[in-house]
């Protein structure tokens, strides 16, 4: 296999077909006898109240923040972590300060208590 | 072409028998070599559905030995067939889609969850000559494809128009992306070690050397840890938590497609053992036991050893997962962002450190040392923990000395 | 073999879209979904450059990374703009983000 | 490790323990000095290191460790900073790193860790001393702990990150940098008890006058920037053409030659950093800071820094220098070197606080560095740069250890009214205090330059010896009579303070203190003497080339044209055993029995002159009369006549003016024909009020209207540019 | 009869452009980000044919693991507007569209007349262009510095966006 990507590209196309297969037996053979009853959403048996956009906490979103930075971060860390083996002593240097300066970042967070679940 | 070339060289006899075959037929070089590696892949993907099913019944097995039951018992040996009636009874079972939701997504959702997990064999070396293939990237590829199942929970839990899903969907996300940075960063320190992001690469460093785990001990802890987290497994099993938000994100999927995410889960688990396995304890080694015995070293053991610590690593989890009770998740997500992350980076920057001054040392230097800078930041953590936990203790116990002159 | 110019005029319609979603969507994620879209653009033109050009010049990676930093640092501060907009007047819509006025 | 990358390393502990400190630290004292005195003692781990590897490279000159890296982007190419030891770094680097570590180590003892808080210490005052009960329950009064102790490290340190980076670094720019952060270091410590007006004075005096210095300093930097396009030691000192197009453009500027130019506005510079005259005023009061570690970092390590860049310097200011005669640059530096050492030996005869002494007496020895280096004295001046560092270093913590007894003097009799810095106070400490005695007179005779033993001899005696050699009579006849006044006013110092009987119950009081301030003294005393034994002629009488002389040939090393020793002559010889053995006899005649209460003897033989040289030459009044009042007075002229009167005057008649204007048409033309004729008759209200309504909907304040049009104009001009200016 | 490259090229565009074109149409913000999605997946093919696999995936991890979640995220928390079903475009958006044509007429008016030689293949790769990467990223001569600021840039984004969206309480 002289390109591994059309591998990989192969492997996304059956990897989305083998699922499917099943599904579409299951959409044939299976039975289709839909109600009200069957189709309303489950609540534990009550009837639905209101629409399914609970408020939810603004908290997630900050955690997702944080993880898009580091997530980011690590991204830029992967290149330096593979040069290790070829480049001198000071490129461990940059890379730790690279990583301490977002390091920072968290302990802000975690002294501000935004990291806390309020 | 022997049969002992077919021994020590399955595919690669396979590929030139298949290529020779269809270049016989007068089929231009470029879709032969399309066709032979698809029929590969399908091979690929079969054999880890077959592993997927039996899973099924290994999973349903522990668990009742871990409840003290007998489990399934009654299909075939051991109940051993019993998983086959399962799949039946999930494709004829009919498939509801609630009221209001988002029908195009609610379907995608499982695909891609599947999707997400049989992609991860593309690159699963089982030898050293067996392997989906080889990608100067892997590592990052395993995190790529992790981005598609975030993807297909928060899809699932926002398409299918319920409280509970959407609840138990943020929940999923939230912890999987939490601990997605600690998983990544202990997945650099492999890297950081042999210099490669290819699996076979870092299996191959591990077999001329001695297996990660001795480098790496702590890193293998946490990469454990971050992994259960990012399957959703007990204790991180927020996405299933009964008593509050019923079954999750995938509360309103019925039949197959339920059936997908619950084997994508399984498959995952033992994925995730079989990385721990290539990462850290030696690929398809016999931890140098290959050495004394070269029967070990072929193809055929070497998966043997490849599947086997995959299962190992599969029961690890499962016995966390039927043994721990669940964490809040404010519990967890604290865990995450106050500890594991820390610990994670602090230990990439003393590796970095460590193995930048010692990869020229003889490897009787560089493994102690590595493996006591291990010990080290562990030991400062332990440290650091106890000291908090003796500060709040005397916090709430002594009071506030008076001071005398 | 592909010629440069194809990249290029793909990103630029690929801009193009962007641009427009940037100047006419309501919602002000939509703007933000637009200018992602003008930066994947950017970046096409990036990467294509040092394929094209001089490879064993990184720069043009290199730059197409920092972009990635660029746009994670323009999402997450863009969005929570739009949320502590909404938290404080109960409205993504541009259109109501009217005060320059007065 | 590479001596490179070691050298890259060596000033980063202080800037790291600085932050520590700064950050995390500063509630715990241990901590802080832990931290503090540990990154002294890796940088100076580091210094040794490199100092030990250079001097076993043979040639060192021709190969030294230097490294550099790309900075800033301009334009095409980079702009370099990189580090480099060569001989002259290599010594200059060994005693800044002794110094510094004694420093800190110094600091611990000298801010009384250890001792409980003060009854009523307030940060930004020195410590009044506490009160305790023994278990008698009898209450004593001690020294209590500096309020600001781990702020005080966090200064230090990065001090000592200043002093680093100027010593390693291998251009002038970051050379200035590490200068100036020295410059922001001394006014922090001496303002360091912003408590005290005199402090605060002193400290924005400090600031101020070497601000002077530094503005010249950087114009010469800028111009040797614009004529070489570079920085770098190496590109332009060590590079002939480059000093030699630099020496024969000339300027317009007094009939300077760009070299001389750009070398004397460099040495301004150095004016201000080693308080040479005229810009001597700000060290004297730089005493007012904590005693004697900040005034330490005055005398012994940052006044140096200016020596240093003038030796660094020294090929640009004696480019094209034939070897005889001095070019004018040179005549400049010597004239102003030799005056300073005369002038401040002069000063330190008539003070009274020991500290004061020995601030003059620092500038005075400058003035010989300066001098020698203005008569083409290479490796003298740096040999005398590294000595006088030692032992002033050791007089200096001296001082400050005889200060700290005296205050515990002060404390135990309750007297606060005796200065414990007043050396008329003092008188007998020798019994009292013996280790601080031993070394504080090792390290006056080697001021005083006694001769074979000390350091101080050997260093000197080259001065004069070059001075001699050379036929610069006037130079040497200033410098013979400046060292006699030296050994004598060292003599009167020790006379004072350590002979004959305590003149005060606080002396009686007073002993000795902890040893983190007595093992400092006892090591550089060690220097103090051996030092000068690396440096001894060949051709001396006796001891010559038993040990050959090391120094020069080392240091010698770093010059492209490396300087000969000068052949060896009796009558520098002379002179220097004279001036120095008869000073010293002559300042124990004088002083060695003073009773309390006396006079100075001085005072009657010289008569008018006492006074004068008591205040200091009334420099300072000199300054505030013919500068400073100057200054307020037309600032004060402007602000009153020009600015309030003239131009407001303006303004305001502007603003009337329109004003009048403004109601003329207002009564006369708005109101009759605007509103009633057009407004209201031709009914123009029913026009315009809908076209402004009209026109107002541009203003829509929505961000994408206004992107739209800021797109639309910009692909416009675009297409403009491409089409037509392409 | 194109050769496979170009096939795939098509392919991807084909996914690039109908997606984008539906990212900023669609009503539903949510499908406008699954759209999105698509799109970037369709950058990434683009990043594997121009032989930039490193970016092709930095691309799927960054973009849909984790730009395209905070979209969602933020979406679900400012619903109300995603259920008023006025339309998605403002009342100008003629003049946008206008106004995009023309910056797309000029782009490809200036590619067109662009001086750099379009139709030059690619020269092959040599050598490990990801520790080439690594190597541009850290050394002192190259991109270091872009390195350590764009750590600042993040820190910036993070302690900015995290100090917006936290309601102080």
């Amino acid at each position: 296999m002289q390109n591994p990507w059309i591998y990989i590209g192969l492997f996304l196309v059956i990897g989305i077909v083998v699922p499917v297969a099943p599904l579409i037996i299951a959409a044939v053979i299976a039975p289709k006898k839909p109600n009200p009853i069957k189709q309303s959403t489950y609540e534990c048996g009550m009837e639905t109240v209101g629409d399914s956009w609970v408020q939810f906490k603004a908290q997630y979103y900050v955690f997702a923040l944080a993880f898009l930075i580091f997530d980011v971060e690590t991204v830029f860390l992967f290149p330096w972590a593979l040069s290790l083996n070829i480049l001198p002593f000071f490129v461990v240097v940059e890379g730790i300060i690279f990583i301490l300066i977002l390091l920072a970042g968290l302990v802000y967070l975690w002294r501000k208590g935004m990291l806390e679940w309020v | 072409m022997s049969f002992w070339n077919f021994w020590t060289d399955p595919i690669g006899v396979a590929d030139a028998w298949l290529r020779g075959l269809f270049a016989g037929w007068g089929m231009p070089e470029f879709w032969v070599s399309l066709l032979v590696s698809l029929i590969g892949i399908v091979v690929l993907v079969v054999f880890a559905l077959v592993l997927d099913i039996m899973l099924v019944w290994v999973e349903r097995k522990v668990v009742a030995r871990f409840q003290g039951r007998l489990g399934p018992n009654r299909v075939g040996p051991f109940g051993l067939f019993q998983p086959f009636p399962d799949i039946v009874k999930l494709i004829i079972k009919e498939d509801i889609t609630p009221a209001g939701a988002d029908k195009v997504v609610f379907n995608m959702a499982p695909v891609i969850s599947a999707m997400s997990v049989i992609i991860l064999w593309a690159i699963f070396p089982l030898a050293a000559r067996v392997y989906g293939t080889d990608l100067n990237v892997g590592v990052l590829y395993l995190i790529a494809a992790g981005a598609f199942g975030t993807l297909s929970v928060i899809m699932a839990g926002w398409s299918s128009n319920n409280k509970y899903a959407l609840l138990g969907a943020f929940r999923s996300v939230a912890t999987m992306i939490s601990f997605e940075i600690p998983l990544v960063v202990t997945l650099l320190i492999p890297v950081v070690i042999t210099g490669s992001m290819s699996l076979k690469a870092i299996s191959e460093a591990q077999i001329n050397s001695v297996p990660f785990f001795l480098v790496a001990p702590l890193a293998f802890l946490i990469f454990l840890i971050s992994a259960i987290a990012e399957l959703g497994r007990s204790p991180f099993d927020l996405n299933e938590g009964e008593s509050e938000i019923v079954s999750g994100f995938h509360i309103e999927y019925s039949g197959m497609k339920f059936g997908w995410f619950y084997a994508g889960e399984l498959l995952h688990s033992y994925t995730v053992g079989g990385l721990m396995g290539i990462l850290f304890f030696g690929g398809w080694g016999w931890f140098g036991l290959e050495k004394v015995l070269p029967w070990l070293d072929t193809p055929f053991f070497g998966a043997i050893s490849v599947l086997g610590k995959a299962l190992i690593g599969y029961w690890i989890i499962m016995w966390i997962k039927y043994t721990v009770p669940r964490i809040r998740i404010d519990h967890m997500l604290a865990f995450n962002w106050k500890f594991l992350t820390p610990l994670s980076f602090a230990l990439l920057m003393v590796m970095a450190v460590v193995h930048s001054l010692l990869k020229e040392q003889a490897l009787w230097i560089y493994v102690p040392a590595m493996f006591l800078s291990n010990i080290l930041v562990g030991w400062v953590t332990l440290e650091i923990l106890r000291n908090n936990a003796r500060q709040q203790r005397d916090a709430v116990k002594t009071p506030e000395p008076v001071a005398q002159h | 073999m592909i010629p440069l110019s194809w990249y290029l005029y793909l990103s630029a319609v690929l801009f193009a879209i962007g641009l427009y979603g940037v100047l006419a969507r309501k919602n002000a994620i939509a703007i933000l979904l637009g200018i992602e879209l003008m930066l994947n653009a950017a970046n096409i033109n990036l990467v294509a450059f040092w394929r094209y050009g001089d490879p064993a010049l990184m720069a043009g990676q290199v730059f197409a990374i920092i972009v990635f930093a660029v746009a994670a640092a323009e999402v997450a501060v863009g969005l929570s703009l739009v949320i502590s907009i909404y938290r404080s007047r109960k409205t993504v819509v541009a259109d109501e983000l009217d005060l320059m006025k007065w | 490790m590479a001596p490179e990358t070691l050298i890259w390393l060596i000033p980063l502990p202080p800037l790291l323990a600085f932050f520590l400190i700064v950050l995390f630290t500063n509630k715990s004292k241990a901590l802080s000095h832990t931290i503090g005195v540990g990154a002294a003692a890796l940088s100076w781990l580091g210094s040794m290191v490199i100092f030990f590897q250079a001097i076993g490279v043979d040639h060192f000159g021709e190969k030294i460790f230097k490294s550099s890296i790309n900075w800033l982007p301009t334009g095409t190419d980079f702009l370099k900073i990189g580090v480099q030891i060569d001989p002259l770094g290599a010594v200059t680097l060994f005693f800044v790193a002794w110094t510094i570590f004694m420093i800190f180590l110094y600091s611990v003892g000298y801010q009384n860790f250890g001792q409980p808080k003060g009854d009523h210490d307030r940060p930004g005052l020195p410590p009044h001393g506490a009160t305790v009960t023994d278990e008698h329950g009898h209450k004593h009064t001690v020294l209590s702990v500096e309020p600001m102790y781990s702020r005080f490290f966090a200064f230090l340190a990065l001090f000592a990150f200043g002093m680093y980076v100027l010593v390693v670094s291998d251009n002038l720019l970051t050379l200035f940098v590490g200068w100036e952060i020295m410059g922001l270091c001394s006014y922090l410590l001496i303002g360091f008890w912003y408590g005290k007006p005199s402090a605060r004075n002193a400290a924005v005096k400090a600031f101020m006058t070497t601000r002077v210095g530094d503005v010249f300093m950087l114009l010469g930097l800028a111009l040797l920037y614009s004529a070489t396009g570079t920085l770098n030691y190496r590109a332009i000192f060590y590079n002939e053409e480059v000093l030699h197009s630099l020496a024969t453009t000339m300027t317009p500027v007094l009939g300077l030659s760009a070299a001389g130019l750009i070398g004397l506005l460099l040495f301004i510079g150095t004016i201000g950093k080693s308080a040479q005259w005229p810009l001597h005023v700000w060290l004297p009061d730089a005493m007012e800071g904590p005693t004697p570690v900040s005034a330490m970092i005055h005398a012994a390590t940052m006044v140096s820094a200016g020596v240093y860049m003038v030796i660094r310097i020294f090929p640009l200011v004696t480019a094209d220098w034939t070897g005889h005669g001095l070019t004018t640059a040179m005549s400049v530096i010597a004239f102003i070197g030799a005056f300073t050492a005369i002038f401040a030996a002069t000063i330190a005869l008539a003070q009274n606080d020991i500290k004061r002494v020995l601030a003059y007496s620092t500038i005075s020895q400058l003035g010989f560095m300066i001098a020698a280096l203005g008569m083409g004295a290479y490796i003298a001046a740096a040999f005398h740069l590294v000595t006088h560092a030692f032992f002033k270093a050791l007089l200096f913590l001296g001082s400050g250890s005889v200060i700290h007894g005296m205050e515990h003097g002060v404390l135990h009799t309750g007297n606060h009214k005796v200065d414990p810095q007043d050396m008329w106070n003092m008188g007998g400490l020798k019994n009292k205090m013996p280790i601080t005695f031993w070394t504080f007179l090792i390290g006056g005779l080697a001021l005083s330059g006694f001769p074979l033993v000390t350091a101080g001899f050997w260093s000197k005696d080259e001065i004069l010896a070059d001075a001699f050699a050379h036929e610069h009579w006037t130079i040497l006849a200033t410098l013979s009579i400046a060292a006699l006044m030296t050994a004598f006013y060292t003599m009167r110092q020790i006379t004072l303070t350590f002979l004959g009987q305590p003149r005060t119950k606080e002396a009686e009081h007073a002993h000795e203190t902890p040893w983190t301030m007595t093992t400092p003294l006892v090591v550089l005393s060690v220097f103090a003497v051996g030092f000068g034994w690396v440096g001894i002629p060949e051709h001396f009488p006796g001891l010559g080339g038993l040990i050959p002389n090391w120094f020069h040939d080392f240091v010698g090393g770093t010059l492209i044209k490396h300087p000969k020793p000068v052949e060896f002559s009796w009558i520098p010889l002379t002179i220097s055993l004279v001036v120095a053995l008869g000073g010293l006899t002559l300042g124990w005649l004088v002083y060695k029995d003073v009773k309390a209460g006396d006079a100075d003897p001085l005072e009657k033989p010289l008569g008018f002159l006492y006074p004068f040289l008591k205040n200091k030459w009334y420099f300072d009044e000199f300054y505030s009369y013919f500068v400073i009042k100057p200054m307020t007075w037309i600032s004060e002229v402007f602000t009153k006549g020009m600015d309030q009167g003239v131009i407001d005057g303006i303004l305001h008649f502007f603003a009337r003016a329109a004003l009048f204007i403004g109601h003329v048409f207002r009564n006369y033309f708005d109101k009759p024909v605007i509103n009633e004729l057009i407004g209201d008759k031709l009914g123009a209200y029913w026009t315009f009020q809908p076209a402004g309504r009209a026109l107002s909907k541009t203003q829509t304040g929505r961000i994408q209207t206004y992107l739209i049009g800021a797109v639309a104009v910009f692909v416009a001009i675009g297409a403009a540019l491409y089409l037509f200016a392409f | 009869m194109p050769d496979a490259t170009q096939v795939m090229f098509f392919l991807s565009a084909a996914l690039i452009l109908v997606s984008a074109v539906l990212v900023v149409t669609v009503r539903n913000l949510i499908h406008a980000a699954l759209w999105l999605i698509a799109t970037l997946f369709g950058v990434a093919m683009l990043y594997v044919l121009l032989e930039a696999g490193f970016l092709a995936v930095v691309q799927v991890v960054v973009y849909i693991g984790a730009i395209a979640i905070m979209f969602i995220f933020a979406v679900m928390l400012t619903r109300r507007d995603l259920l008023s079903q006025s339309p998605q475009t403002n009342a100008n958006w003629p003049v946008a569209l206008g106004v995009s044509a023309l910056a797309l007429v000029g782009i490809a008016y200036i590619v067109r007349g662009f001086v750099f030689s379009l139709e030059r293949t690619p020269a092959p790769l040599t050598g490990d262009t990801l520790q080439m990467l690594g190597e541009a990223l850290t050394s002192p001569s190259l991109f270091v510095l872009p390195f350590e600021v764009a750590s600042v840039l993040l820190l910036a984004a993070l302690i900015g966006s995290v100090y917006l969206a936290w309601n102080k309480k």
